[in-house]
């Protein structure tokens, strides 16, 4: 398998604030690679690091051996990467179907696009019912959909997900990620994954990076990252329940 | 680098941060007060004009900077401030420390009237509706004949308090200058109280403030009454300034001045009222020093000074969109952090637009 | 004052018609931009300003054939609206919408400063594109009057075809709703709202050359930009039926009030507008939603 | 009677029924948490006690007293605060003064006094500071206390709603989706959040939740609805082995 | 300690006028007239071994600006005199404290009445007042023609007021009323609804109390309707844009004026060659503001050169009053001054459009 997406020592700022320090990542062809990590680590500022909505300080975005640092987030987009952006961020005001048609605005086969949205409103047979309707007055799940199925309507090489699972009902997080998953097997569509449920994100990735404070601290396979204790406890959330009892108590993460 | 350890609660509260800010505040109260003892009457009557802008400006902050009502009007207000005191004074004889206040009240309450009004409008549609209210205010006082002396104007009289006339620059300019400082102490209070607090929670979400028990309309119209009050009493003082007034004087392009000077001071500051009322006064001053330097052709065109005041204003909210009091708080932490000075510290990161059409 | 008479009211409701007509064409250059990008242009009446003095130039100073000069006009103008937004607004994407408001006043100063040290800062003649009147019964109503109603009836409706079904026209919508989203799906967004930009100084200049040679030419012309705010605003600001309808309801009760008030010709226009906002804040076709929580 | 009761509440958007003829009731001091899929109405009916829209029928009454004249700004004084599900904080001001401007139902409008700012006026002002550092405390956000809101990551921006709508020292709070966007580290904290919530400060919780496992962990009482209306209440368990729920919610998986 | 303005070998003239604004029509050209007499003077070698200086600032028409430039002149540049400041508003505003700076204010671009009464030691006017225009215009038609329903269309500003003024009171001198009146703003670019108010009111002669582009406006737009009355406008209107506008209709446009706007064309001797070397300097004709500007620095040197080598204020102010008997170089217009009388041109003209062009019907108006 070869790399599509690289990103060699990457720093973002905002102002004066560092929010990734030095990141490295690669991801292969036709994987799924999460992000995981806690609040304000730094996972958002990545994927939009790759994506081009933030210009990094320092370091080099990589997209099939073609350098992308800060190119504008359009020219990304048309390179064949698609990101479906923390908190939805839907076209308030158009119609769903529009909002589906937004995302595939750059793409010339009028018929492919036209099967893709079937596809997606086979997925999410909730929007079928509110084509018409403005996004905004969709409920947070249903934005929810929007937004991805907005982003595979890019018909992208690699698509940047941003807690997709976020807001979504048990029944839909399940099903998200079995469309991903068959998004990434059939279409062939590469993953990169930012999911704070990492107990069905890590499951369905291939591979996993842990973020604190904007630096990686843990890398590796699925399987290895699966039986890290830090892992389990921290973030897919097992545990003996003794360990923690009913008091709050925090244990103290290894790698710190 | 200074850093600052909080020991109580106190500290955030009260007017100045720490001992360091009260000692440069105050001696630059203590300088300006000396101004006379140094300056001749040409600066101390440009910067009684800065005064009486900064006090103007700092009550379109509380509209606009706090509670994000735009208003394209504000020298509707200062026209009645101007209007009611001078006809007070003249008409009716009160006496100058009576009739500024209710000049600043009337204002204030005509204002009030307005937010009422126009309580349910945002943003565009709010700032052209206070333009019209300027447009019609403007035009009314000319029609009303001899009581506001049409569009013939009035003249103003002397400042005489209890007796005391106040008849040269230094005096007026301390008079002035005690006002503008009471404004800004006031303005601050309102900063540090549950109204002013209300009226930054209407302009980010009005949604979360009625949730969270704030009266929209209440407070909207209270902003409008407070920026109205600072508009009437600029207006009293600036009639005075002008010797002389007519509606024309505070029609359209004074409200369009007002705004840009809070704009290029640095919107939603107090500081920011201030640096623009200097700006705004200052600048054709400096203007007019450029001009000596330059060729005389390009000096003496028609429309020198209108061109370089317009790039001049293009230049700065495109280079500095926080305005100066934004440059000021970057040089100020230049020197602060001196020699571990970063150029990446002011990176300016990709911004992007989001509709604001959703309320 | 004297009853008005019919031949009267139809007289001042067939100009009152031609003048909205005149102001939809500023105001939809305002709400174009405003559509695509939710910046709100107050240069707008200098854009028509400068396209005046631009056919000015090309077509008095320098003799062109009418028709080649005003569309040489276009052209520059096209160029201009262009250039404008990709130097000098683009920098501002993001800040708040009062700072854009401020540059778009100074550009207006810079512009009408410019204008008079090129052109001079008196009033000039510019001939109209079409000479004599059309008499209908008691009604005369000039052919440039006329032509201006029919250009601004086929702008709006094209453009409204172009923003309901128009790719592209979607796309400037999304983009004003959410520049990064936009971004996100590829939508070429500097090029776009660059265009949209050259969109509305193009007719900016129309509505110039059409309004120059009824009022004379000056760098005091583009005041009449905050009449066509007022005629947007009453219409719902930012869609076009509405800036069109809004203007004209301007346009064509603005005379009438003017009879009844003789003596406060010039606020009719605004009195009207606060009228409508008191009743409806959001305009007629509003175009400011609830946000959903 | 006590509590919070939603009595045979409806409300349509055009055709579209978003809660439909819906009952229940709230005890005080429990955690009560409403469950549904996705479009099912559990924000509306947020958004309906907090008057944000008028039902076309019913009547919303907490502690006996009627909620339906009410302006929406007057709901909190009822003792009734919200978070919102897509966060609405007021983003250009500092983490502490969105927690301040969370006192705004504690104090009287008094012009005089604020304008010149009195000593009592001053005593106003630390005694509404110490309620939210007090908050502030108890979430843990001490490190954000003068960060600008708009700057903060998702889960910060997510407690902090929390902060501000307990500073408003609520008899009853409403929280929709806490949890989202938070790690399951963090997830747990929050379910001692809110048993703190209600033992430490007395308040009653009623909750908009996906993640089960918080659910099961605090929840009282559960409400699971659809499309609008009633589908099963009653312990976290008896709800999730409904066979409705299972089939419009869960999806076969307990989690 | 010399004084204000003078050194041995300077005399600093200042004047604020509209160099962007809405008057920039007159200020423009005004600026280029004063300038184009000063150098003129400076090149024949100055006067008494002075040489002059004019320091001219843009109020563009904005009285807070005009202060603030007039605060600086006075203070800041020390000039010696104001010549020529435009606007009403403003000269009402910053003369009490000019004249109590002691800096005479000459010849303000204004004909407000206020620009010389009451009578002040320190302020030449050089216009007779608006008002009087007016009256003397009403006297006029009263007598050549008469008519039976006058009517005004006045701009909403104080020049407009004053002109207004004028009419009314002549007429109460006939016992005679305005039939109609309407009232506009400067920024206007319709003027229907103003013309079918006075075309209703069967006016049969309409004075334009107003500025230069609603001048226009109200005549081409009168003309198309068909509506004809006789048409009697102010001085503001007095330049060649109005008489060629709107292609030919206005013809028969009346003006009256208190100076006499001249062509090169229909000069000669002195005036041609002003008149044309103007022209070689500014690269156009030159302006009746430009003619105004030129004369009133002519006028001071006059006084100056009168004043003496030894110059005081009072001793330019005494000479100034002394002048009685001076002759526009350009117009021809007579100016005199005297202890009583601080107001320069008395007799009025009555000037025309015709074939696009500006001619004198009458002279030596008066009421
Ligand atoms: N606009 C901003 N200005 C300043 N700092 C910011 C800004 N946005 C984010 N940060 C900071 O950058 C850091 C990383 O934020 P980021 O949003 O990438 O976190 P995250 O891992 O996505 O968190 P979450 O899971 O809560 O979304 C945080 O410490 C945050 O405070
Ligand atoms: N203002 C509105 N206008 C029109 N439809 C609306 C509006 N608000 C909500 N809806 C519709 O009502 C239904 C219920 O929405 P609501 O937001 O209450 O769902 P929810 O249960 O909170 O879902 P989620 O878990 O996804 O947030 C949805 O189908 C939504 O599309
Ligand atoms: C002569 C004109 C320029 C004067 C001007 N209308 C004024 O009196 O203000
Ligand atoms: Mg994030
Ligand atoms: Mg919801």
């Amino acid at each position: 398998m070869t790399e599509v997406l690289r990103a060699s020592n990457v720093e973002t700022m905002y102002g004066r604030v560092m929010a990734i320090r030095g990141i490295s990542l690669t991801v292969k062809e036709g994987s799924v690679v999460t992000v995981m990590g806690s609040n304000g680590a730094g996972k958002t500022t990545i994927l939009k690091t790759i994506s081009g909505a933030l210009d990094p300080f320092k370091g080099q975005v990589e997209f099939e051996g073609r350098d992308i640092t800060a190119l504008d987030p359009d020219v990304i987009a048309r390179v064949g990467i698609a990101h479906s952006p923390e908190g939805r961020e839907v076209f308030s005001l158009l119609s769903v179907k529009d909002n589906l048609m937004m995302g595939a605005y750059c793409r010339k086969d009028r018929d492919e696009v036209a099967r893709d949205l079937e596809k997606v409103l086979g997925w999410f047979p909730v929007l079928r019912t509110f084509l018409e309707k403005q996004a905004i007055y969709l409920s947070g799940g249903q934005q929810q959909m929007l937004a991805l199925g907005r982003a595979f309507m890019q018909r992208p090489r690699v698509m940047l997900l941003d807690e997709p699972s976020l807001g979504l009902s048990p029944l839909l997080i399940s099903e998200i990620f079995q469309i991903i998953k068959r998004i990434n097997v059939e279409e062939g569509v590469t993953m990169l994954l930012v999911e704070q449920n990492a107990s069905v994100a890590l499951p369905a990735a291939d591979f996993g990076y842990v973020l604190e404070t904007g630096r990686i601290v843990m890398e590796g396979e699925r399987d290895v990252l699966m039986k890290s204790a830090d892992i389990r406890e921290f973030y897919l959330g097992i545990k003996a329940e003794s360990a923690r009892g009913d008091r709050r108590w925090k244990a103290r993460k290894t790698w710190r | 680098m200074r850093v600052i350890f909080r020991k109580s609660y106190v500290q955030d509260i009260q007017l100045f941060r720490d001992r360091g800010q009260a000692f440069w505040y105050l001696l630059f109260a203590a300088i300006a007060l000396a101004a006379p003892l140094f300056l001749d009457g040409y600066f101390l009557d440009e910067l009684s004009f800065v005064f009486i802008y900064a006090i103007a400006g700092l009550g379109l902050m509380v509209l606009t900077g706090f509670s994000g009502q735009v208003s394209f009007g504000q020298a509707a207000f200062v026209a009645i401030g101007a209007y009611t005191h001078t006809i007070l004074l003249t008409r009716y004889s009160v006496p100058w420390l009576l009739s500024l206040p209710i000049a600043a009240l009337v204002a204030g309450l005509v204002g009030l009237a307005v937010g009422r009004i126009c309580g349910k409008m945002h943003g565009l549609y709010l700032a052209i509706a206070t333009l019209s209210i300027a447009i019609v205010t403007e035009r009314l006082i000319g029609g009303a004949g001899d009581f506001t002396g049409g569009h013939r104007g009035l003249s103003v009289p002397e400042i005489n308090i209890l007796g005391l006339a106040i008849d040269e620059s230094w005096k007026v300019y301390l008079l002035n200058f005690v006002i503008f400082v009471g404004c800004i102490l006031i303005v601050r209070n309102l900063t540090r109280t549950r109204s002013g607090r209300a009226m930054i929670a209407i302009r980010d979400s009005e949604v979360s403030a009625r949730a969270l028990g704030t009266n929209v309309a209440f407070f909207k119209a209270y902003a409008f009454f407070i920026s109205a009050v600072f508009a009437g009493l600029a207006g009293g003082l600036l009639a005075h300034a002008f010797f002389y007034i007519t509606p024309e004087t505070f029609g359209m392009g004074e409200s369009i001045r007002l705004l840009l000077m809070i704009v290029v001071g640095g919107i939603g500051t107090i500081h920011g009222a201030v640096f623009g009322a200097f700006f705004i006064v200052l600048l054709p001053t400096v203007l007019s020093w450029v001009k000596i330097v330059l060729p005389s052709a390009v000096a003496t065109s028609g429309g020198f000074d209108s061109l370089a005041f317009g790039l001049i204003l293009l230049g700065f909210i495109l280079f500095e969109p926080d305005g100066l009091y934004g440059r000021w708080t970057k040089i100020h932490h230049y020197f602060n952090v001196f020699p571990m000075y970063k150029k990446r510290s002011f990176q300016r990161q990709k911004t992007f637009l989001k509709t604001e059409r959703l309320r | 004052m004297t009853a008005l008479s019919f031949a009267d009211a139809m007289q001042l409701f067939v100009v009152g018609l031609s003048q909205g007509c005149l102001y939809s064409l500023i105001a939809i250059g305002l709400v174009l931009v405003y559509k695509a990008t939710e910046q709100v242009n107050f240069a707008q009446g200098e854009f028509m300003m400068l396209g005046a003095f631009v056919g000015y130039q090309f077509i008095v100073l320098m003799g062109m054939p009418y028709w080649l000069g005003a569309m040489l006009t276009l052209v520059f103008m096209g160029a201009f609206g262009y250039g404008v937004e990709a130097l000098v607004v683009r920098r501002l994407t993001g800040q708040p919408v009062f700072t854009v408001f401020i540059l778009t006043l100074a550009l207006g100063i810079a512009l009408r400063a410019v204008a008079g040290i090129i052109w001079g800062f008196g009033n000039y003649s510019l001939p109209a594109p079409v000479d004599g009147n059309l008499t209908l019964g008691p009604v005369i109503i000039s052919w440039a009057s006329v032509l201006s109603i029919v250009v601004t009836a086929v702008v709006a409706s094209a453009l409204y075809l172009f923003f309901r079904y128009a790719r592209q026209g979607v796309a400037m919508q999304a983009l004003s709703l959410n520049q990064l989203a936009a971004f996100y799906m590829g939508i070429p967004v500097k090029r776009l709202t660059s265009s949209i930009w050259a969109m509305s100084a193009i007719f900016g200049g129309i509505a110039g050359l059409l309004l120059g040679p009824m009022t004379l030419v000056s760098t005091q012309m583009g005041f009449i930009g905050f009449k066509a705010f007022a005629g947007a605003i009453v219409g719902g600001f930012g869609s076009i039926p509405g800036a069109v309808i809004g203007c004209l309801l301007i346009g064509v009760t603005e005379p009438f009030f003017d009879i009844m008030f003789p003596t406060l010709k010039g606020i009719g226009a605004y009195l009207i507008m606060f009228l409508v906002l008191l009743i409806r804040p959001q305009g007629l076709l509003a175009q400011i939603y609830a946000k959903k929580v | 009677m006590n509590g919070l009761e939603i009595d045979n509440v409806s409300l349509s958007f055009g055709g579209l029924k978003a809660v439909d003829g819906l009952s229940f009731s709230v005890e005080p001091g429990s955690v009560f948490t409403i469950i549904g899929p996705n479009g099912a109405g559990k924000s509306t009916v947020f958004n309906l006690i907090c008057r944000i829209y008028d039902p076309s029928q019913g009547d919303i009454r907490f502690n006996g007293k009627s909620l339906r004249k009410a302006k929406s700004h007057e709901v909190i004084n009822h003792g009734i605060a919200r978070t919102f599900q897509n966060i609405e904080l007021f983003e250009h001001a500092s983490l502490l003064d969105n927690l301040l401007i969370g006192r705004i139902r504690h104090g009287k409008f008094g012009p005089l006094s604020e304008l010149f700012f009195t000593r009592s006026q001053m005593r106003q002002e630390l005694a509404h500071r110490r309620k939210a550092e007090e908050i502030i405390e108890f979430l843990d956000l001490e490190g954000y206390r003068h960060a600008r809101v708009a700057d903060l990551p998702y889960g910060v921006r997510k407690k902090t709603e929390m902060a501000r709508a307990l500073v408003s020292e609520p008899k009853i709070l409403l929280l929709d989706e806490p949890s989202s966007g938070l790690t399951s580290e963090e997830t747990d904290d929050t379910a001692f959040v809110i048993e703190d919530i209600r033992e430490v400060l007395g308040v009653t919780v009623v909750m908009i939740e996906h993640d089960m496992k918080l659910v099961n962990k605090v929840s009282d009482m559960v409400l699971a609805i659809n499309e609008g209306r009633f589908l099963a209440s009653g312990s976290a368990s008896e709800v999730q082995s409904d066979p409705d729920v299972q089939a419009a919610y869960l999806g076969g998986q307990a989690a | 300690e010399g004084l204000q303005g003078v050194t041995d070998d300077m005399i600093t003239l200042g004047t604020y006028t509209d160099l962007s604004g809405p008057l920039a029509v007159w200020g423009v050209p005004e600026a280029n007239g004063l300038r184009m007499r000063v150098d003129e003077i400076n090149a024949a070698g100055g006067i008494h071994g002075r040489q002059l200086e004019i320091i001219i600032e843009d109020t563009q028409y904005q009285v807070p600006r005009a202060i603030q430039v007039a605060n600086k002149l006075m203070r800041r540049d020390q000039i010696f005199a104001m010549v020529g400041a435009l606007g009403t508003p403003m000269n009402l505003a910053i003369m009490p404290q000019q004249i109590e700076a002691g800096i005479p204010n000459m010849f303000p671009m204004s004909a407000e009445v206020e620009m010389y009464e009451p009578l002040d030691p320190m302020k030449y006017a050089f216009f007779r007042s608006y008002t009087d225009q007016f009256r003397a215009g009403v006297a006029y038609f009263k007598e050549n023609g008469d008519f039976s329903t006058p009517c005004i269309a006045q701009l909403a500003n104080e020049a407009g007021e004053s002109m207004a003024l004028g009419v009314t009171q002549q007429l109460a001198e006939y016992d005679m009323k305005v039939a109609a009146k309407t009232e506009h703003s400067a920024t206007e670019s319709d003027m229907l609804s103003s013309v079918t108010t006075l075309k209703n009111a069967g006016c049969d002669i309409v004075f334009l109390a107003g500025g230069v582009r609603d001048t226009i406006l109200v005549v081409a737009t009168s003309k198309k309707l068909g509506f004809e009355p006789t048409f009697v406008t102010g001085m503001v209107s007095y330049m060649d844009a109005v008489a060629t506008a709107a292609d030919g209709a206005m013809d028969g446009l009346y003006l009256v004026s208190p100076f006499v706007f001249a062509n090169a064309g229909d000069s000669e001797g002195e005036a041609k060659r002003i008149l044309e070397s103007y022209s070689e300097i500014y690269g156009e004709k030159m302006a009746p503001q430009a003619q105004l500007g030129y004369v009133f620095i002519d006028l001071i040197a006059v006084a100056l050169e009168a004043a003496g080598r030894d110059l005081t204020t009072e001793g330019f102010l005494a000479a100034t009053e002394a002048i009685t008997s001076y002759v526009d170089p350009i117009g021809g217009q007579s100016v005199s001054f005297g202890p009583e009388d601080h107001q320069g041109i008395e007799s009025l003209i009555m000037a025309k459009v015709e074939d696009g062009k500006w001619t004198i019907a009458a002279r030596g108006l008066d009421y």
